[in-house]
């Protein structure tokens, strides 16, 4: 069955909610994750967004952003972000989505600046809640085109840190209370981090890309896990639910 | 209906002079104050600061307009179509003028406004640690495993809402965002509603009221103010509208037709919803909230 | 109606073990729990912490039972009549047993609760400066112009609410005082409501949802649970029957008789009610709040 | 026509109200005060309360407390009272009213512990918002029986700060916002205080008592105003009011 690659990344990135989750799900793709893994294996999966809800089942119709009125009807609670960001600094959610446009081996992400803040080659929107999930959600997954230049060795700007420089510890010595990231889930692959964090890895190849393409589009020398495996590709049903959450696709299809 | 009630033009003459600091967009995508937004552009406000968590679009326009001094806010782009095109020319190249940036997460803003609201120099937090955000906003400081977030006070919060009363008694539904620490933190409120009301309607239910009446200066009547963002209730978000000014906005010519066609070609709101058929976004299917009894005898 | 739905003596005794903190009475005046409150009391529970604003008799009774250990609160006492003689007891004589208290003011108790609800260490204020209160609670220290108010998280927030449903979304409404802060504070939420209704009702209004329903462990369907506190929409105050408590319980021999009569003679809140006639202070006049409409499409 | 000297002091604190005052209202006598100064002098008067409300009218019944039913009906707003809280620390109360169990010549008061905290001959109920009235309101007044034991040359616990110890610039030094005591108003007098604060001294006696009276009645050597004055009467349209919001004299008729 043919897929597009959002529609694969969509749907290995539901299959890292787990029943029970309370999820921060972020703009755009994860708001179909959290609809796909709500209709599927984590039908007590609750949903929650910035924009200040909590939902336990998807809106019934196409959402444009998280505060479009279809997220609002029938949801569990509607409120101040400061109250939604109280409950992850609590420890709260068990996994956060944020979108990126830079990623490096350590999990990093920028967001902010390509280039130096004072004059940058390129500005980007900015952290919006990124970095709030990566300092205070238990684990996070991050999503993004698979490009040379967007997995970097380094970013030049951490706006949401990952493992920060690798070494051991890092992040407990920053005072950051949340686990980091748990997977970078891209165009052509799965890359994931060591349970006690570090260096990125690629754990699996989505159908129709090798290891040596993944690498070729990586910016630094990336590690292969010895067990390497292909991502599994969207089931049926998977695609269907996607598919209703986004019937032109939208978010699915690649623009021209 | 006299009270607080005035036309946009008025309200934005009298409560957003050149300099000010306002907020606006406080509830992220949905309830943007754009029709504000505009006749801000229109009367050519210069030098000001916004202030905002994820603002989507309007401070884009505000900044391609050469409106803005500097950005307090969490995110400035377009949130279904990516980047912020007049944001990133500011930026990057000083056009149309270079604007200064203090960025933020959307928890700090947030806690930059509860700041001003309980009337405190700064909020700790336990975001940002480890974040090169902290390099760039001085207003934000690590001591000790926590980050020092300082107060935001903005002269002025522009805020849409459903309904209001003719004094400022405003009642919004759906998520809030920072509406209302904002509210709390302004110097003033400028409310812009979908409908204006008795205050039969919004003394029904006090709970409801976004903030204290005597912070707010301005009651402006605009049905589908907030265009192309969504209103419970009232309007779906447009997003043709936001994908069409994101392609265009990509040069800084379509920019400027774009603000041309819709902004400076326009003598208001209406002039504005006359050149657009907004009852496809029109919301017909009614949801209405069981009421709140709040019988005293 | 499963879901979290219980008998308020299993919620009492799965959700407030002995020692632990305990939020109650956090809307001041109205909508206090007392049927949860005695309900501990007939459990006999000990060396409880209880964290509240001003607490209108409640606490006076917790103390004379002998349930408290410690105080953290602005105000003890009874509102309309004045002191809490239990408490002056437990303080002078340490009758029936030695308390701690902690002091704060309305505010900074309001603060103590932000705090853990953000997990943050402390929160700053301008209040206290100046006060004594600040040499008799280790919790409020002032540096630098300001004071330090400790974040204080209670183990279990007792609210009581006009509806909620079986999941714990629950509506409250009329002047909230320091519950939403309590509730996010807290580790647990237990709701104690006069209507039990279906989620058709509580998400109609997602704004007036109190909690976020992941906070609550139990709802116990307690009509008249607030008793002789008002509930709007409900009951008027019984201000006769704080006047009798004031009355009766400035002698130790005077409390334990009205303990005997209205806690501990009875089995539950049926029992209490069974001695009391509240239809004289059941509102009968309905003022319903307008429907605020959450249509979507 | 006769008044009680509870009626007295309601009609003295309502002419503290100014016409377009936002009032911190505190619990029994003032919320009298406020109905009365907002249905004579004092049109566009606003009540704030503690409890999370704001009005611009007097409730409809009688109150007991702040928080019954009939003060929330045709309320302007209903909230936290943190978001109460905030607007005083921001400056924008004009008048406070709390109630004192001792104050001191400084205009200090103790509803905390009389004796040592440790082992208190008597204790009190406690701040609830007075100390946040006395530092954060741009002025108060405090109501209470005269009595030689409650006015008291120095209180043993400053739970609601007044001038402190009289010095010049006490409470600026403490770093307080707010302007401090204007009045005490007794069963006897009303009390009041220089311009720039520091000590109390007898501005009116009531009708019916005298200046040595009030001085016998007080625990410190009382100065007295080269203007002292008779205080003037409840007028008609006071008791009137009065006996409107408070039928049964629950809060205005001694108690037996």
């Amino acid at each position: 069955m043919l897929y597009t690659p959002q529609e694969m990344m969509v749907a290995v990135a539901s299959r890292e909610i787990r029943d029970g989750d309370l999820v921060f799900v972020g703009m755009r793709l994860p708001i179909l994750a959290y609809a796909v893994a709500r209709n599927a294996h984590a039908p007590s999966a609750r949903g929650l967004f910035e924009v200040g809800l909590m939902r336990d089942q998807p809106a019934g119709a196409f959402l444009g952003t998280m505060g479009d009125p279809p997220n609002v009807a029938g949801a569990l609670w509607a409120t101040r972000m400061s109250n939604v960001m109280g409950l992850m600094a609590q420890g709260r959610v068990d996994l956060g989505f944020i979108g990126g446009a830079e990623v490096d081996r350590f999990g990093n992400l920028n967001t902010s600046y390509i280039g130096t803040p004072q004059r940058p080659e390129v500005k980007l929107p900015g952290s919006g809640g990124g970095a709030d999930i990566a300092i205070l959600s238990r684990r996070w997954v991050t999503l993004m085109g698979h490009e040379k230049r967007r997995l970097v060795e380094r970013v030049s700007f951490v706006t949401s840190p990952g493992y920060g420089d690798g070494t051991a510890g890092w992040r407990k010595r920053q005072g950051i209370l949340g686990g980091g990231p748990a997977a970078v889930i891209t165009t052509l692959c799965v890359l994931r981090f060591p349970p006690q964090g570090g260096e990125a890895f690629l754990a699996s190849v989505h159908p129709g890309s090798t290891v040596d393409d993944v690498r070729s589009q990586t910016g630094w020398d990336l590690r292969v896990a010895d067990d390497v495996s292909e991502t599994s590709a969207p089931t049926e049903s998977e695609l269907a639910a996607i598919r209703r959450f986004d019937p032109e696709g939208f978010w699915t299809v690649t623009k021209a | 209906m006299a009270g607080k009630v005035m036309t946009m033009s008025e309200a934005v003459r009298q409560f957003v002079p050149d300099g000010s600091c306002v907020a606006m967009g406080t509830a992220l995508e949905p309830l943007i104050p754009f029709a504000a937004g505009h006749e801000i552009i229109r009367r050519r406000r210069r030098d000001l600061e916004l202030v905002g968590p994820i603002s989507d679009a309007l401070f884009d326009q505000l900044i391609g307009a050469g409106c803005v001094r500097r950005i307090t806010a969490a995110w400035v782009g377009n949130v279904s179509e990516g980047l912020g095109h007049c944001y990133r020319r500011a930026c990057e190249h000083g056009e149309p003028r270079q604007i200064e940036v203090r960025d933020h997460t959307n928890f700090s803003i947030a806690l930059a406004l509860w700041a001003a609201a309980w009337n405190v120099p700064s909020l700790p937090t336990r975001t940002l640690l480890g974040s090169d955000i902290l390099t760039t906003n001085k207003g934000l400081r690590a001591t000790n495993g926590l980050v020092e977030v300082d107060a935001v006070q903005p002269d002025v919060a522009i805020v849409h809402v459903q309904r209001a009363d003719a004094e400022g008694r405003a009642h919004a539904w759906g998520p809030l965002g920072i509406t209302e620490e904002a509210g709390l933190a302004a110097h003033a409120v400028v409310i812009t509603c979908e409908e204006l009301v008795g205050e039969e309607v919004t003394l029904s239910d006090p709970n409801r009221i976004l903030f204290p009446e005597t912070k707010v200066v301005a009651v402006v009547h605009e049905p589908a103010g907030a265009h192309p963002s969504p209103v419970q209730g009232h309007f779906k978000r447009d997003h043709v509208f936001y994908r069409d000014y994101a392609t265009r906005s990509r040069s800084v010519e379509g920019f400027n037709r774009w603000l041309e066609e819709w902004v400076l070609g326009v003598d208001d709101r209406a002039g504005y919803l006359a050149r657009l058929d907004v009852s496809r976004l029109r919301v017909t299917h009614r949801r209405p909230s069981v009421p709140a009894d709040y019988g005293d005898e």
